[in-house]
């Protein structure tokens, strides 16, 4: 069968075409929303006119078959309508009300996981791992998972002090939002790479090679045309690898993921934060990685026991102080926590203030 | 059919609430032979715990440097199938909308030429489709081209910009973000699909500085809608928030970060003038409260991720900007910082990074804006700093 | 006449054979104090016993003529016991109530400042200048004169809504503490330094003057046998002049002063913070420097007027934010303004949080 | 008679309320050819808008590698008594208290051999004698010392430790600050004699977190008092504070950083867990709060001028130590820093530079401290991070 006329340069559809007739008819006109239920909000325009959404858990890897059932469902219910969240929810965009209880049963009926509006946890954003990536220092989807099984009552029913995101990354370039996250999760390898120096001749530019290394720990070496790495200050970052792929830093044995805490994006209350180390390291130890699972919930139960209505994780901590937060967690402050890194100084307590 | 692997590990991962992708996985790979073998090699990275992916070589479509990222299997004799297995990033709808009708023509395409296994969304806001192998490149792109689709963005390009909700079903909106990521997305066509900068460019736009899309922490340019004017009250609408339950004291005024409200038990005061636009009140109080005035928004630059400096969050360049089509301001400001970039960047040097490196001043000039103190948290604390020969005459 | 048997590392005497018996009796057994007047404070010690202190202002720079006036007053009120402050005010220690209207009628008479004690302005701290040292871009003791006579009212009697620290250096050395004073005068150059080279070779260790510059704009001249200044990277510093004689920094006429603001040293209510670059340049213009004065006047009124009871300087900034700083001060922001130094990227407004 | 010099610029600083230094200058220059010229050469700097003295060169007391700092004039010919004028630093007294008797007998020495000019004090704490000709140093050295009076640091040495008046005059002193002051100065005269670190070091004490002697800005070690235990609250003291006037709401409990404060009108309240000791509330009801417990000192390093990576403050080493004579345990630890330094440390690089240089742990480890949170405004962002070996088989 012969392909249809390739075109290219056409950029995507016009977004008008994809939104349901009472969103094209108050678009820019909305007045407030309510959140009827972890999984249901409504929002209404100035006109009185009302959308319903429906939010549902997914996975963020789907398959095709998974994604026909959402479309059968949302030609069931929403004429068609439906969207994603960009946290890789699914909505279901509900113009009629009375479809609205039928839409929620049959939900329920097909095991689709409601939830995640509102001050909750909600999906968890995250990257490709081993399915996908060569950089993966642990898997992302398996992490999510066993994360989201853990805390699936926090997106159904629970309620946390305010909105908790949470994200995981699979490696230290952290595709998500590792970055400015409640709480993340991130997988980082601890062994300085090893060099295939044969390879590195051809496969490499020296040059981009050293300037990848944030610690200036790379050297040419001229002798095997290849580059040399300062074992004294390779801090197994890994960015070496990506652009010079005879470089290998994997070591099952020794990669694993490290839990940062505070961070957020939005401006409310307090600015947009970054997350900060919260536990160095825990050995990879799939398939459910339960010490990751208990970790995170240590966190996130000090956080929901002592924080504030409306404080974020990082604005609850920064109220209590980093002291507290390791004392009410009980985890262990190592060297790894104090920064060596390019801002380090800025770190460091230039005061005299603090707690016991 | 496809192989059958045995994945004691996986099955673990197919139990619990949460809905299961290795359950996608195998749904996937019940009927398609690269999803089962995806499968396989999964479990055995699971057992091993490591991956078995190669760096990606060059591959794509014709005419296009960007859109697909090339990826290979390291056990290829173990799982042929996957030995070449690219994923495709076709450019997603701006807020992430989509029919019916749309997704179910998606799925036939990608059940015959890819493994069935998508991600909705990755994190840039491409639809990925999660791999196929070369050879089904050229039909993919022809079967959603023809329908109207796209590729995305991907290596030193343009990478696929995406919005918030916004005006579409959001009540705090200052921006049209959808037509923003429609129009620069359409604009900048040949700056996606041929990569021609020094690293990669992203692109998020928030309707308001509650930042749904996390734009401040992972696009190049933050686009984030804010107003100058006030914030409107509807008393009664706070006697209600009081009578439901809420303290106004405790939850509203005393977390408004400028100290800028008050609250006698009665009647809620908003000095305008120390108002930050952190949306906290109103986002609380959203029947209450309501910006008004001139509409528009706040661009920032430079967020990324930790490579090589640290990871950074984008920080303001203009502080209020006009947004209206076709945004002829706003681009031709994209346009200058381009070129900067173009003239200065080193290889895989994003722009904030070069900015931090060559300082904000050289920046500014170039792109034409004036140094304003909301550029900054905090004006510098050391007394050393640059003279120019004109700054002296002055 | 001979000189009498010199010692050696004997160290200074102790202190306790300087401090008046009440306070040998009383050490470290204080109750409270209370300020009777800008001038004068009285300790209470759990005892009972009491010392009142009388502070006068003083230049610093003193005579030994006054040093003498200064201990005769001391030894007619005060057993001859006396102090300076780590600020350079001097403290008449009395002992005995009956003292202490005497002590200031006569000091009033000798027209000796008193005051400084409480929320006010009290002396600056500040260094050589042009009075003995090498590397002075302005005089300091000057700079100190006319704003000490320009706010001599808030010494002697008014009120601020803290105490305000002040200082003023003669160059980036900054040998007082301005960089942590809430407002403060730094002298600075605009001109790349002119360089020696034939005493270069002499005179100087080039590794050490390149380590000197913070931008690394110096390298090696080996033709020369000196150094060379990459002008496009250098601010002016002038720390190369300081280990390298021959390079020569001073210019007259683009010399002068920056103002600094906003900086503390204790740790009440808010953590130490660092000054910030309010006024990037006034030429100096000796022997009053009358934009200075007005500068620093304008700043310390929109304090005054502004802040609430408490906040310092700094504090006060910071709660009404940097952008209304400027606008209340009326004083231009600068590129001079952005940090283009090592935290630079701190400094940037990562936030859509501000004031129009 | 020494030489009179017209001096219409410097006149105009004899007007307005501050006392004058160019009066004082002229006082010494009425009497001493030293002062003389001191003052025209002055007059002329202030002409000319620029200094007149060159870099000092090696001068000093046999026997002493500091103390005294070389001064030249750069016109020898014009002002002669000033051609060589150096500055002698004689240690204070912990405190700065002074008798009558001494200050009469240094002024006499000063008279015979110096300018008759001053500073009480120089920066760093020493009384500065303001120039003399090389010939007169032995001399004045003889004489102070002979009295009991030894000379300050100078150059890469120690620098003469300073102090608040602490438990001499103030009640929040939790520490002996002129005790401790006394006794590292006397412990350490090698160290401040003869130069033989990589560069300067400064130790300032402060009896408690008011830091009345700039200590955490201005010190290489700054050692600040602090306590463990409770703020002891007198509540009658409380009334009458509010009875005079005070509103303790808005200017106390409002501004406890660590909001652990609370007033209902009557009762003052704190959770003294989450109080961080920042002396707010102390120091504004002095005579309704009173800390109690254990009493020691919190140790930070760091501190200096920005040369040359920008000025920096200290920071926490060690939260609390006990500081009780004769603070061996401080000492030692001291000498382990200076280890330290010596070992690593470049050329005039400071202790706090050389840390920053070479990161906390090793600094730490070598020191033997442990990490703790307290020596952190918060942990690291970005997610690189070293480990040894013996970390790994943790
Ligand atoms: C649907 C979505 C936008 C989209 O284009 O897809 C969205 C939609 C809404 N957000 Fe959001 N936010 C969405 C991602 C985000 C993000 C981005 C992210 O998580 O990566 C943030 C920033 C998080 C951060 O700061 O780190 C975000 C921070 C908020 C907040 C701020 C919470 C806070 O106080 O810090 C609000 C306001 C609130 O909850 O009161 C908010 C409020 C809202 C409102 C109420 C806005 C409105 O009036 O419609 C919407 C429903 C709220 C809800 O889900 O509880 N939304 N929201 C995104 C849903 C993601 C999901 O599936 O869970
Ligand atoms: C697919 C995706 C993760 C996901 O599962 O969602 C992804 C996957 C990869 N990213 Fe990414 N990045 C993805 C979003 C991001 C984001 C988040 C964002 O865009 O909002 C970031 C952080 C923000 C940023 O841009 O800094 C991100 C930061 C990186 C970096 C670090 C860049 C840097 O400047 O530090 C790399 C390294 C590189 O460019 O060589 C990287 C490189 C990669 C590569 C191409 C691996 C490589 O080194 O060649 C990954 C391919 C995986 C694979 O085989 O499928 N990816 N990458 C996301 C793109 C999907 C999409 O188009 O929608
Ligand atoms: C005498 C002196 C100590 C000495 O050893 O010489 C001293 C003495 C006292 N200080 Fe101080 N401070 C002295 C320098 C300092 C410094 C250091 C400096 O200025 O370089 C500071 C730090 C300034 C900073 O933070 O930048 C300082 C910040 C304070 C404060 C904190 C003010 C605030 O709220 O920020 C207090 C508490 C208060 O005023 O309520 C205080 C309080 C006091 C008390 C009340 C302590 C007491 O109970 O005796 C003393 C009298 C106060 C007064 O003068 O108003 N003292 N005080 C110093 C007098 C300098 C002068 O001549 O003016
Ligand atoms: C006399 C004094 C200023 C004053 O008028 O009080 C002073 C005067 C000089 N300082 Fe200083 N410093 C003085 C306290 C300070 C302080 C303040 C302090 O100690 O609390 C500082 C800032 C804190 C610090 O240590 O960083 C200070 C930071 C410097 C620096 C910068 C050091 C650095 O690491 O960045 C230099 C440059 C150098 O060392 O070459 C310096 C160098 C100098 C020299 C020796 C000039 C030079 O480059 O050779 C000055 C000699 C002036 C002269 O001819 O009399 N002086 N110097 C102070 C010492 C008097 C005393 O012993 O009591
Ligand atoms: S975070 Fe790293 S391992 Fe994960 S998808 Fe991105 S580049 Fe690949
Ligand atoms: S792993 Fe990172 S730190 Fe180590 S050599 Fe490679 S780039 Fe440098
Ligand atoms: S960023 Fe603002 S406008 Fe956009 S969806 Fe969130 S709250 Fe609404
Ligand atoms: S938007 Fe934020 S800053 Fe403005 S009044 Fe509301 S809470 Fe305060
Ligand atoms: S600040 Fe500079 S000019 Fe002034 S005394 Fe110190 S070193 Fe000399
Ligand atoms: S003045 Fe400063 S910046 Fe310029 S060359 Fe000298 S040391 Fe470098
Ligand atoms: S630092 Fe503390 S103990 Fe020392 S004088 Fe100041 S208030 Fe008193
Ligand atoms: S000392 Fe400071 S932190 Fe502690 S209670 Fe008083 S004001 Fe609060």
């Amino acid at each position: 069968m012969a392909l249809p006329q390739r075109r290219t340069d056409i950029g995507p559809p016009h977004y008008k075409d994809f939104l349901p007739p009472v969103i094209q008819k108050n678009y820019g006109d909305w007045k407030y929303h309510e959140v009827l239920s972890p999984g249901v909000m409504v929002h209404v325009a100035n006109s009185g006119d009302k959308i319903w959404s429906v939010r549902v858990a997914s996975p963020r890897l789907l398959s095709t078959d998974t994604i026909r059932d959402l479309a059968d469902i949302a030609e069931k219910y929403c004429g068609g309508y439906i969207r994603w969240t960009t946290r890789n929810n699914v909505e279901f965009l509900v113009s009629d009300e009375k479809n609205l209880e039928p839409l929620q049963n049959e939900l329920k009926q097909k095991k689709y996981m409601m939830g995640g509006i509102g001050s909750r946890i909600s999906n968890i954003v995250h990257t490709q791992g081993w399915i996908h990536c060569h950089s993966a220092a642990s898997d992302a989807s398996g992490l999510v998972k066993v994360l989201m099984d853990e805390f699936a009552d926090y997106f159904t029913t629970k309620e946390t002090p305010n909105k908790v995101r949470m994200a995981v990354a699979c490696c230290v370039n952290m595709c998500g939002a590792v970055h400015c996250s409640d709480i993340a999760v991130v997988a980082v390898h601890r062994k300085v790479p090893t060099i295939d120096h044969d390879k590195v001749k051809n496969m490499c530019e020296v040059p981009s090679t050293i300037a990848a290394c944030p610690t200036g720990a790379i050297s040419p070496d001229p002798a095997k045309k290849s580059v040399k790495i300062n074992a004294d200050k390779c801090m197994y970052c890994g960015n070496c690898f990506t652009v010079c792929p005879p470089i290998e830093i994997h070591d099952p044995e020794y990669d694993g993921v490290a839990i940062v805490v505070g961070g957020k994006v939005g401006n409310l209350r307090s600015n947009p934060k970054f997350s900060k180390l919260a536990v160095p390291f825990i050995k990879n130890n799939p398939p459910r990685w339960p010490e990751v699972t208990s970790t995170v919930r240590k966190i996130l139960d000090a956080y929901v026991a002592d924080a504030k209505k409306h404080e974020r994780v990082g604005e609850w901590i920064e109220r209590i102080g980093w002291e507290k937060f390791f004392k009410v967690t009980g985890l262990p402050f190592t060297f790894q926590h104090i920064d060596d890194f390019v801002i380090a100084r800025e770190t460091f307590r230039t005061a005299a203030t603090f707690k016991w | 059919m496809p192989k059958k692997y045995e994945t004691p590990l996986l099955d673990e991962l197919e139990k619990g609430p949460f809905p299961s992708f290795v359950t996608e996985i195998k749904k996937a790979a019940a009927k398609n032979d690269m999803a089962a073998d995806e499968l396989g090699q999964l479990e055995k990275s699971y057992r091993d715990k490591r991956g078995y992916w190669k760096h990606g070589g060059i591959v794509g479509v014709r005419g296009y440097g960007s859109g697909v990222i090339g990826r290979y299997s390291s056990l290829p004799e173990e799982f042929p199938n996957v030995a070449n297995f690219h994923t495709v990033r076709i450019n997603s709808i701006a807020g992430f909308f989509y029919t019916s009708k749309f997704l179910k023509e998606a799925c036939d395409i990608w059940d015959k030429y890819g493994s069935g296994l998508t991600n909705f969304h990755g994190s840039t806001g491409d639809l990925v489709l999660l791999g196929t192998n070369t050879e089904n490149l050229e039909p993919v792109f022809a079967e959603f081209s023809s329908r109207g689709w796209d590729l995305g963005g991907s290596g030193s390009a343009l990478r696929t910009p995406s919005c918030c909700v916004g005006p579409a079903r959001c009540e705090w909106s200052n921006i049209d973000t959808l037509d923003i990521t429609y129009s620069i997305t359409q604009e900048w066509q040949d700056e996606m699909h041929r990569p021609a900068f020094p690293y990669k460019f992203k692109f998020k736009t928030a309707g308001c500085a509650v930042d749904c899309i996390a734009s401040i922490a992972r696009a190049d340019c933050s686009i984030i809608g804010t107003w100058k004017g006030n914030i409107a009250i509807d008393q009664s609408e706070v006697a209600n928030y009081a009578k439901k339950g809420m303290n106004i004291q405790e939850e509203i005024v005393n977390m408004c970060p400028s100290k800028c409200m008050s609250y006698d038990g009665k009647e809620l005061k908003i000095n305008d003038a120390d108002c930050v636009r952190c949306m906290h009140c109103i986002a609380k109080m959203t029947k209450a409260l309501k910006p008004t005035g001139e509409k528009g928004a706040t661009i920032l630059i430079g967020s990324k991720a930790p490579f090589v400096i640290g990871a950074t969050l984008s920080w303001v360049i203009v502080p209020f900007m006009k947004m209206e089509p076709p945004y002829d301001e706003f681009k031709d400001l994209i346009r200058k910082m381009w070129e900067f970039w173009d003239e200065h960047g080193k290889n895989r040097e994003r722009i904030g990074e070069l900015i931090i490196r060559k300082g904000m001043r050289e920046f500014l000039e170039y792109i034409g804006v004036e140094p304003q103190p909301q550029q900054v948290k905090e004006p510098r604390r050391d007394p050393f700093f640059f003279w120019t020969e004109a700054d002296l005459q002055k």
